[in-house]
C-alpha cells in the first residue's frame, strides 16, 4: 500500500510539468530593440533550517542556564546568559515564534485541523516546559528575552507584599484563559497582539505599541519583571510545572543557618519565610473548613462558569466574523429603513451611507447575508461553550488560591517558592554559605 | 513525610510529562479534515484525505503570510497596519502579464492629458512606480521597492483599467513573519493567509496559467 | 579603567554618564513623539494644497507655471515624508543606544558597589497572626468577588451587545416581555438558531409597542400568512430539512392533534404558530409553541355581531376554515367561511370582531388574509358585490374598499414590492389586478384569466404569473402598461398556486404533474408526474421546491434546468395544506395533526 | 514612604498597561475607515445622464454556461454563442432554437446564406442554420486566440489576438492574405494587442475596420492591407478610450456610426462616422464592476444588442 502511495506521488510529480507545459500565457509583443523584460522577483522567506537552528540554540541555552543556576549558582553568569538570550532570541531572531506565543499555535492546532503546527513551534512550546519540570524555571532566568529585558531595567525593585502579589497574580490565569479561548476559536492571537517587547527587538512598531512597551518598562523599574509576574500566560504553565520540578534552585547549598540575610534579596517576592509555629486552629475547625472548601470549589467553578457563558457576546465581540455580522445587520436595518421610506406615504428617514471597508469587502466577496450570520452564530456557539470553560477555569483558579491559603503550613528554612521563583540566582549571592 | 511528598512530586511530574506527551501526540498525529495538507496541496484530490494519519507536525512546513489578491479590495491598510514601517507588503509587478501600456491605469492620475512622467501625472504618492520607454508604443513599469509603501493605489488602477499585473504581495525579505500578522487581523476581506514557506507567493500571471483561467472568463481575458 | 582610582570615583563617573544618557534618552523620546505627532497631523503625501493645484491644472492644462509649482511641491512633500521616516528611525536607534548606556551604567554601579547585606530589620513576622487575619480578609473578598461576579453576569449580558448573537438566529422570543428568568434565556440562546429569524433585538422590541406595524424586513423574517411573506410561495429561511418519515418518527420533532378540522395552513410569528379550525357548530383559533408543539391558547370565535345563524354550504374539499390566518406580530386575524372576521391579541384575547356578511360562494370562501403594515386586506370576491377591502388592524374599521367587477375567486391576495411601490395582486376571472395596499386604488389590470380561479399568483423579478385550469398560464410584466410576455396552456393548475424565482417558474397541476419553465421566456425545462393529486401549494425554499401531495408525501425537487428530485418524505397522513417554514423547520398541517419537521 | 510611592507609581503604570489591553480588546471600536491613499474611482465612473440617449428594452437570459459572442442574423434573429453551444432568439426575446458543439466559442459571424462561422480558441468551425457541422478549418497556429470574425460576400476576416494579426480567408477557409502586419513603408504601425480583445467589423459599405486596442484606435484597412484611415484617442474622459485594450468591441449603426464597448470603465458609446463622440448607450452604472467582453450587435431597427457575460444576459437597448 505504501509503495502504491509513493509511486502515485512520484507519478504526480512527473506529471506536473506535463500539465503545466502546454499552458501558455498571453503572447508578449515582439520587441525590435534589444529589450529584455525583467523577471518578477519573489524573495524567499527565512530558511527553514534556521528555525531548527533556533531550536538547537534554545536547547543549548536551556541546558547551560540550568547548569549555571543549579551547579554553578552564579548570578553573574546567569546575567551574562540573559544578555546573550536578549541578543539572540530578541534582537537577532526578532521574537517570532516565541514560547509564550506558541501556546496559541498549539491551541489552534488542537481545535482547527486545517492549521498545521510545524515541529519547531511545538518544540518551542515543549522544551522550556520539560526543562522546568526537571530544573525549575531556568527558562525564565536567562533564556526568555522578555525576562532578560525586564531584568535589565529592574533598577529599584520594591516588595509588593503578599496581598498585592496574590491579587495581581490572578491576571496571568485570566490572560492564559482568554488567549487559549481566542486562539482555539480562531479569533485572534492576543498574546502576540499585545506583545510588549517585539517592537524594541525589531526597532520598528507602531507608536501605540512603543507607548505600551514604554509604560511597561517604566513600571518594571519599580516592580521587577511586571510582565513575567503579572501578565505572562506561559508563566502560568511554567509555574505549575515548576512546582513539581525534580531539582530546583535553593538559596543555600547546605543547611540554612537562619541568618535572614536573604530576606530582602529577591526582587520578585519569591522567597518563602520559615513558619515553625503550629497553626493555632484546632483540628475540628480545620476539618470543618476543609469540608466547606469541598463545597466552595464546585460552587465557584459553577458561578464563574455561568458568568463566563453570560459574557459570550462580549467575548465573541472580538471575533471578526461576529463583528462583520453585526455590521451587516446594521447595514440591512439601515437599508430597510431606506426601503421603507421609499414606500408611498412613509416619512423620510435620514439616509446614512455605510461604506466601511468591511462592508465593501463583504459585498465584493459575494457572500450572502445568511452565510455571514450562520458563520457568526457558529462562532457564538463556540464562545458559549468557551465562556463556560473559561469562566470555570477562572473559578477553579480562585478556588485553588483560597484552598491554598487554608492549608496548614510548616517550613523550617528560608526557601524559594518553587512556583514563583525565576531561578535568577540573585539570592545565592546573599547566602553566606558558599558550597 | 518527606518521602511521601517526594513520591507525590514524582507522580505529578510523571503525570505532567504524560499530559505534555499526549498533547504533542494530539497535535502531531491526527486525522486531517480534508481541507488542507502540509504538503501544500489541496487535500480534496488526495486519496488519503480524511483517513490520513501521517504525523502532521513532522512534515508540516513553516508557514508565512501572504496576500490573496483575488480577495483584496485595496483599502490601504497594508500600508498603515504592518508592524514594519514602511510596510512589508509592497507592489510587485508580474511582468509576464503586463500590457506595456502607454496609458497605464496604475501609473497615471485620472484625467492626465499629456502622458509624461512628470509629478503632476503620477498616481503613486511616493514615485515608486517607474516608467521607462522601450519602443513605440511600449513602456516598461518597474517598482522601486525602497520607495513603495504598499498603499495599493497603482494596484487598484491597474486592476480596474488594465489586466492586474500590478499586485500587492508580502515581501518575505522584509516580513518578520509575525506569529499573528497585524495586517491579517485588520484586513477587511480576510485576504491574508498562511502559506507554506516553500511556496511563499500567491501571485497570478507569472506565466503558469492560461490567459483567462485566473479570471474565469474562458479564454477571452488576460 | 583609568578614571578614578577608587571604586567610588568610578561610581561617580558612571553616575554622571547614566545621568547624561538619561537626559539624552528623554530628549530623543520627546523628539520622536513630536515627530510622530507631526506626521500624524499632516501627512505630507496628502496635502490639500497639492490636490487643489492638480485640480487647477486639469482645468488649465496649458499653465506651465502651475505645472512647475506642482513638481516642486511634490518633491518637497516626498522629501518631507521620507525625512520624517528617517528621523523616527534614527531617533529610535539613538534612544535605544542611550537607554542601553543608561542600563549598563546602572548595572555596573550595582556590581561595583560593595553590597552590604542589609541588616534584617525587625523580628520575623508572626506568621499565624497575620495569616489568620488574611484568611478572614480572604473570606470577605471572596464573598465580595462572588457577588461581583453574579452582578457582572447580569450586567454584561446586555441586550445591545447581544444583537450580534440574536441576529444569526432569531429575535426576542416574546416581544414586550423582558422579565423572564435568566436560566431560560440561556436555553433560548441555545435553541435560538432554529427559530424564525426576526431581526428585532430586545432593544427594538421595546419600541415595537409604539409602532403599530413591523418593518417589511421583519415581516420577511417570519411566516406571517399563507405561502409566506407576501404570499408568493417563497421563503428565505434556511437549513430546511430534506428528509423525514412520519412512520418511524425520523426528524419529526413533535406532532400535535388539532381539535377542529380546517384546510388553512399554519402561519408563524417568532416562535408561535397560529391556525384555525371549524365545524358546523364551533370555530376556534389556536396558538402553538413552535418549540414544543404545545397549544398555548385556544380562542373560541363566537358572539360576533351580525353572525349568520345558518351554516354556509361548502364543498368537502374547502371546508369551513379554509382561509389561512395572518399576523403582524401584534395581533392575529382569522376569517371563516360564514364571513366571521376576528382579531385576537397575541395572548388570544379578542380585540375586535365583525361579520362581513355571509359570502355567496358555492364551494366556500377560501381567500386567505394578508397584512400590509397594519392594514388587514380581505379579498371578498363573492357572487354579490365582489370587493377587496382594507381594515385597520387595530380597530377593524374599514380604511378602504374597492369594488371589483369579477367572478367568484378562491385565490388569495399577494403583496409584492416592485421596486417603486408595494402592490397588492389579486386574481379572479377575468383579470389579474393590482391595487395600492394603502389606499385600495387600482393600479392596473390585465384580462388574461378565466374560470373558477383557485391558484393564487406567483411573482418574481417584476413578472406576475397567473394560471387556472381551462385557462392559460400567463407571465405578465408589471408596470404602468402590463403586458403578457409569454403564455402557455400545456399544463394548468386547478388548486395549487405556481411559484417563481428569477430563473424558474414552477407549477404543479392538481392531478400531480410538476412542470418547470424558464421564468423569462417560458421555455419548458422539464415535467414530471407524481401520480398523486396535489392540492397544497408548492413552496420554494433554499433553491428547492417543496410539494406536498394529497397523500402526505412531500416531493423535494431542486430548482434547476434539469429535473432532479432530492427526496420524497412520507408523513403518513393526508394533507391539503401548504407548509410553513422557520430556520431549520417545516410545519405541516395534515388532516388531523400539525407536524414539526426538524432536528 | 519613598518605597510606597515607587510601588504606587509602578502599580499605576501596570494597571494602565492592563487597562489599555482590556479596552483595546473589548471596546469593539471601529477600525480606521479612511484610506489616506484612496484612489477615488467612483468619480471616473460617473457620467452625465443627459448624454445617455438609450434605454434598456429587454433582457434575455441565455441558458448557456458562459456566453461570449453575439450576432444579429437575418430576420433580426439574435445568435448567442458561448461554452459548448449556441442559442437563437427572436427579436422579442423568445427562443428560436439552439444547438451545441464542443469548445468555447469566442467569436461568431453569419453570412448571407445563413452559414454560421464560430471561432473556437485557435480555429474556425462552420455550421449551418440547424447546427449541422459544415466544415472545420484547420488551426491557424497553436498560439492563436481568435477574437473576432466578419464575413463579406467573398471572404472571411478573422482577428487573431495571439498572433496580433487579421487573416483574410475565402469562404472555404483558404487563406488569401494577412492584414495589419507592421510595415513602416506602407505606414502600417502594426497591432498592439496587450490582452485578448481584438475586434473587427465591416462598415456600411463593407469596408474593414479593426480595433487596434493597444493604441486605442479604430483603423480602416483595404483588403490588401493598406491602412486608409484611423481615429481614436486614449483618455479616461467620456469621449476617449481608456484602459488596457479598448475599445474591446464595436459595431456599426445603419448611418455608419460606431457603437463601441469598453472594459475597465464599462460603457457602451456611439461615435459618429467621423469618430466624434455622440452619446452614451449604457453608462458604467449599468454594468457590474469588472465586466469584460461586452460584445455588440445592431439589428435592422438600429437596436443595440449588448452581450453581458458577467450577468449572463443579452441586453437590448433602444433610443429613448
Amino acid at each position: 500500500m505504501y509503495i502504491v502511495r509513493c509511486t502515485s506521488f512520484f507519478l504526480l510529480f512527473l506529471l506536473l510539468p506535463l500539465v503545466t507545459l502546454p499552458i501558455q500565457r498571453f503572447p508578449k509583443p515582439e520587441f525590435e530593440t534589444n529589450y529584455t523584460q525583467p523577471s518578477t522577483q519573489i524573495p524567499v522567506p527565512r530558511a527553514e533550517l534556521l528555525a531548527y537552528l533556533d531550536v538547537l540554540v534554545l536547547l543549548v541555552a536551556l541546558a547551560l542556564v540550568s547548569w549555571l543556576v543549579l551547579k554553578k549558582r552564579s548570578r553573574l553568569w546567569v546575567f551574562a546568559m540573559s544578555v546573550f538570550s536578549l541578543a539572540y532570541f530578541g534582537f537577532y531572531r526578532e521574537g517570532c515564534v516565541c514560547s509564550i506565543g506558541s501556546i496559541q499555535n498549539v491551541s489552534l492546532a488542537l481545535f482547527d485541523h486545517s492549521f498545521v503546527l510545524p515541529l519547531t513551534v511545538l518544540l518551542f512550546f515543549l522544551l522550556p516546559l520539560v526543562f522546568t519540570l526537571f530544573f525549575g524555571r531556568t527558562f525564565c532566568a536567562a533564556v526568555c528575552p522578555f525576562g532578560a529585558i525586564q531584568d535589565l531595567v529592574a533598577f529599584k525593585p520594591q516588595s509588593l507584599g503578599s496581598r498585592l502579589n496574590t491579587v495581581l497574580g490572578i491576571i496571568p490565569y485570566l490572560y492564559l484563559g482568554l488567549a487559549v479561548l481566542f486562539a482555539a476559536t480562531g479569533t485572534d492571537f492576543i498574546i502576540c497582539r499585545y506583545d510588549p517587547f517585539v517592537g524594541i527587538f525589531r526597532f520598528n512598531a507602531s507608536f501605540g505599541m512603543f507607548l505600551f512597551t514604554g509604560i511597561l518598562l517604566l513600571s518594571g523599574v519599580f516592580i521587577a519583571r511586571p510582565y513575567c509576574r503579572f501578565l505572562c500566560p506561559y508563566g502560568v504553565l511554567l509555574n505549575w510545572t515548576s512546582r513539581f520540578s525534580r531539582r530546583h534552585l535553593t538559596i543555600t547549598p547546605k543547611e540554612c543557618i537562619q541568618c535572614r540575610l536573604c530576606e530582602n534579596s529577591c526582587p520578585y517576592d519569591a522567597i518563602d519565610f520559615p513558619v515553625t509555629d503550629k497553626s493555632p486552629e484546632s483540628r475540628p475547625l480545620m476539618v470543618k473548613k476543609m469540608m466547606m472548601l469541598t463545597v466552595l470549589v464546585p460552587f465557584l467553578v459553577l458561578i464563574f462558569g455561568y458568568t463566563g457563558s453570560r459574557m459570550q457576546d462580549t467575548l465573541a465581540g472580538v471575533d471578526y466574523r461576529v463583528k462583520l455580522a453585526k455590521e451587516v445587520m446594521a447595514l440591512s436595518k439601515m437599508q430597510d429603513a431606506k426601503a421603507g421610506s421609499r414606500e408611498p406615504g412613509a416619512g423620510s428617514r435620514k439616509q446614512v451611507q455605510d461604506d466601511s471597508f468591511e462592508i465593501k469587502a463583504y459585498k465584493a466577496s459575494g457572500k450572502t447575508e445568511s452565510q455571514v450570520y450562520s458563520e457568526a452564530s457558529a462562532v457564538l456557539k463556540k464562545f458559549y461553550l468557551g465562556g463556560w470553560l473559561f469562566g470555570g477555569f477562572t473559578g477553579l483558579v480562585i478556588a485553588m488560591l483560597i484552598a491554598g491559603r487554608m492549608l496548614p503550613v510548616y517550613r523550617k528554612d528560608y526557601v524559594t517558592n518553587k512556583g514563583r521563583c525565576f531561578s535568577c540566582a540573585r539570592c545565592t549571592d546573599y547566602c553566606p554559605i558558599k558550597s | 513525610m518527606p518521602g511521601r511528598r517526594e513520591f507525590l512530586n514524582t507522580l505529578m511530574r510523571g503525570g505532567i510529562l504524560a499530559a505534555l506527551g499526549l498533547l504533542s501526540g494530539a497535535v502531531i498525529f491526527r486525522s486531517r479534515d480534508g481541507k488542507s495538507c502540509s504538503y501544500g496541496f489541496d487535500c480534496s484530490g488526495c486519496s488519503r484525505s480524511k483517513s490520513c494519519m501521517l504525523p502532521a507536525a513532522l512534515e508540516a512546513r513553516q508557514t508565512v503570510w501572504q496576500l490573496d489578491m483575488t480577495k483584496c479590495i485595496q483599502c490601504g491598510r497594508c500600508a498603515t497596519n504592518c508592524v514594519m514601517s514602511p510596510s512589508a507588503v509592497k507592489c510587485t509587478h508580474a511582468f509576464a502579464m503586463c500590457g506595456y501600456c502607454d496609458l497605464c491605469g496604475g501609473y497615471f492620475k485620472p484625467g492626465t492629458k499629456i502622458l509624461t512622467t512628470a509629478a503632476e501625472n503620477q498616481l503613486c504618492p511616493t514615485n515608486a512606480l517607474k516608467r521607462k520607454f522601450i519602443e513605440d508604443p511600449f513602456f516598461e513599469y518597474t517598482i522601486d521597492e525602497e520607495l513603495c509603501i504598499g498603499c495599493g493605489k497603482c494596484v487598484k488602477g491597474c486592476g480596474a483599467f488594465g489586466n492586474g499585473s500590478l499586485q500587492l504581495q508580502v515581501r518575505h525579505d522584509r516580513c518578520k513573519n509575525c506569529n499573528e500578522c497585524s495586517i491579517a487581523r485588520n484586513c477587511p476581506s480576510q485576504a491574508f493567509t498562511r502559506v507554506p514557506a516553500n511556496k511563499p507567493s500567491l501571485m497570478r500571471g507569472l506565466g503558469k496559467e492560461r490567459p483567462g483561467t485566473a479570471a474565469k472568463k474562458g479564454g477571452v481575458d488576460a | 579603567m583609568k578614571i578614578g582610582k577608587s571604586p567610588l570615583n568610578t561610581i561617580k563617573f558612571l553616575e554622571n554618564v547614566s545621568l547624561g544618557s538619561a537626559v539624552f534618552a528623554m530628549v530623543f523620546c520627546v523628539l520622536i513623539i513630536v515627530n510622530y505627532i507631526q506626521i500624524k497631523r499632516a501627512d505630507p503625501l496628502n496635502t490639500p494644497a497639492m490636490t487643489m493645484l492638480i485640480e487647477k491644472l486639469q482645468n488649465d492644462p496649458a499653465n506651465d507655471q502651475l505645472r512647475q509649482e506642482i513638481r516642486t511641491l511634490d518633491l518637497l512633500a516626498r522629501k518631507a515624508f521620507f525625512t520624517a521616516q528617517w528621523q523616527v528611525r534614527t531617533g529610535g536607534y539613538l534612544l535605544f543606544i542611550s537607554i542601553l548606556i543608561l542600563a549598563s551604567c546602572i548595572k555596573t554601579i550595582e556590581l561595583i558597589r560593595v553590597k552590604l547585606p542589609e541588616e534584617p530589620t525587625g523580628k520575623p513576622v508572626l506568621f499565624w497572626e497575620t495569616t489568620l487575619l488574611k484568611r478572614k480578609w480572604l473570606v470577605y473578598s471572596g464573598t465580595g468577588l462572588v457577588v461581583l461576579t453574579l452582578l457582572l453576569a447580569w450586567l454584561t449580558h446586555n441586550d445591545l451587545g447581544n444583537t450580534g448573537s440574536r441576529e444569526p438566529g432569531a429575535g426576542s422570543r416574546y416581544p414586550g416581555t423582558g422579565n423572564r428568568d435568566t436560566v431560560s434565556r440561556m436555553q433560548d440562546a441555545r435553541s435560538r438558531i432554529p427559530h424564525p429569524a426576526s431581526v428585532t433585538s430586545s432593544a427594538d422590541s421595546n419600541t415595537v409597542e409604539e409602532t403599530s406595524y413591523p418593518s417589511w424586513k421583519e415581516v420577511k423574517a417570519n411566516f406571517p400568512c399563507f405561502r409566506g411573506p407576501g404570499s408568493i410561495g417563497v421563503t428565505e429561511r434556511s437549513g430546511i430539512p430534506t428528509s423525514w418519515d412520519g412512520k418511524s418518527g425520523k426528524n419529526i420533532k413533535w406532532k400535535t392533534a388539532i381539535p377542529l378540522p380546517g384546510n388553512n395552513s399554519p402561519v408563524i410569528w417568532n416562535d408561535r404558530i397560529y391556525l384555525s379550525g371549524a365545524n358546523e357548530s364551533k370555530r376556534e383559533v389556536y396558538c402553538l409553541d413552535a418549540l414544543t408543539g404545545k397549544i398555548i391558547w385556544t380562542s373560541t370565535v363566537d358572539k360576533i355581531p351580525g353572525e349568520p345563524s345558518q351554516v354556509p354550504g361548502v364543498s368537502k374539499e374547502t371546508g369551513l376554515a379554509a382561509p389561512s390566518l395572518a399576523t403582524e406580530g401584534r395581533r392575529v386575524y382569522a376569517i371563516f367561511a360564514n364571513g366571521d372576521l376576528i382579531a385576537l391579541d397575541m395572548d388570544g384575547n379578542k380585540v375586535w370582531a365583525k361579520n362581513l356578511g355571509m359570502p355567496a360562494n358555492h364551494y366556500g370562501h377560501s381567500s386567505s388574509l394578508i397584512l400590509y403594515r397594519d392594514i388587514l386586506i380581505v379579498q371578498y370576491d363573492q357572487r354579490s358585490g365582489p370587493a377587496v377591502m382594507g381594515l385597520s388592524g387595530k380597530t377593524g374599521e374599514q380604511v378602504w374598499k374597492t369594488p371589483r367587477n369579477v367572478k367568484i375567486s378562491w385565490a388569495s391576495p399577494s403583496l409584492v414590492n416592485t421596486g417603486k411601490r408595494m402592490e397588492l395582486l389579486l386574481a379572479a376571472e377575468p383579470c389579474v389586478a393590482s391595487y395600492d395596499p394603502l389606499t385600495g386604488k387600482e393600479l392596473w389590470k390585465l384580462d388574461c384569466i378565466s374560470g373558477e380561479v383557485g391558484p393564487s399568483l406567483a411573482y418574481a423579478n417584476l413578472i406576475v404569473y397567473s394560471v387556472n385550469e381551462y385557462s392559460t398560464l400567463s407571465a405578465i410584466r408589471t408596470g404602468e402598461n402590463p403586458k403578457v410576455i409569454w403564455e402557455n396552456n400545456e399544463f394548468l393548475s386547478d388548486v395549487p398556486s405556481p411559484v417563481a424565482n428569477d430563473d424558474f417558474l414552477f407549477l404543479v397541476t392538481s392531478y400531480g404533474t410538476a412542470v418547470c419553465y424558464d421564468a423569462t421566456v417560458g421555455t419548458k425545462y422539464w415535467e414530471h408526474d407524481f401520480g398523486t393529486p396535489v392540492y397544497s401549494s408548492p413552496m420554494l425554499a433554499e433553491g428547492k421546491f417543496y410539494i406536498m401531495d394529497k397523500k402526505g408525501l412531500m416531493h423535494i425537487i431542486k430548482a434547476g434546468k434539469d429535473f432532479s428530485q432530492i427526496s420524497e418524505c412520507q408523513l403518513g397522513e393526508g394533507s391539503f395544506c401548504t407548509p410553513a417554514f422557520t430556520n431549520g423547520h417545516i410545519f405541516l398541517r395534515a388532516d388531523k395533526h400539525l407536524y414539526c419537521i426538524g432536528k | 514612604m519613598k518605597q510606597k510611592i515607587f510601588i504606587i507609581a509602578g502599580l499605576l503604570l501596570l494597571i494602565a498597561v492592563i487597562g489599555i489591553m482590556f479596552t483595546d480588546l473589548f471596546s469593539g471600536k471601529k477600525q480606521e475607515q479612511t484610506n489616506p491613499y484612496d484612489y477615488k474611482m467612483g468619480e471616473i465612473r460617473k457620467t452625465d445622464s443627459n448624454q445617455t440617449a438609450y434605454t434598456e428594452l429587454l433582457t434575455i437570459k441565455p441558458a448557456l454556461v458562459e456566453i461570449h459572442a453575439i450576432v444579429n442574423g437575418d430576420g433580426d434573429r439574435i445568435y448567442v454563442a458561448g461554452k459548448n453551444g449556441l442559442e437563437i432568439y427572436k427579436g422579442d426575446g423568445k427562443p428560436d432554437g439552439n444547438f451545441s458543439f464542443e469548445g468555447v466559442a469566442s467569436c461568431m459571424a453569419i453570412d448571407k446564406r445563413g452559414k454560421i462561422f464560430i471561432g473556437i480558441q485557435d480555429h474556425v468551425e462552420v455550421f449551418d442554420q440547424i447546427g449541422k457541422p459544415a466544415g472545420k478549418w484547420k488551426s491557424v497556429s497553436p498560439e492563436s486566440i481568435l477574437t473576432s470574425i466578419a464575413v463579406s460576400n467573398s471572404c472571411v476576416y478573422v482577428a487573431d489576438a495571439g498572433k496580433k494579426i487579421v487573416y483574410r480567408y475565402d469562404l472555404n477557409g483558404r487563406l488569401i492574405n494577412r492584414i495589419g502586419e507592421k510595415d513602416p513603408q506602407k505606414n502600417v504601425p502594426g497591432f498592439i494587442i496587450p490582452s485578448p480583445y481584438f475586434d473587427l467589423a465591416l462598415g456600411k459599405k463593407g469596408e474593414l475596420w479593426i480595433a487596434n486596442t493597444g493604441r486605442h484606435s479604430l483603423e480602416q484597412f483595404s483588403d490588401e492591407g493598406v491602412l486608409n484611415s484611423a481615429w481614436g484617442e486614449a483618455s479616461m474622459a467620456i469621449d476617449g478610450f481608456c484602459g488596457c485594450c479598448n475599445p474591446s468591441h464595436f459595431a456599426f449603426l445603419h448611418d455608419g456610426s460606431f457603437v463601441t464597448s469598453e472594459k475597465g470603465i464599462e460603457r457602451v458609446k456611439i461615435y459618429s462616422p467621423k469618430g466624434e463622440f455622440t452619446c452614451i448607450v449604457a453608462p458604467p452604472s449599468a454594468f457590474t464592476e469588472g465586466t469584460r467582453g461586452l460584445d455588440l450587435a445592431v439589428d435592422s431597427k438600429d437596436r443595440i444588442i449588448v452581450l453581458d457575460p458577467e450577468r449572463k444576459q443579452v441586453r437590448i437597448f433602444v433610443k429613448k
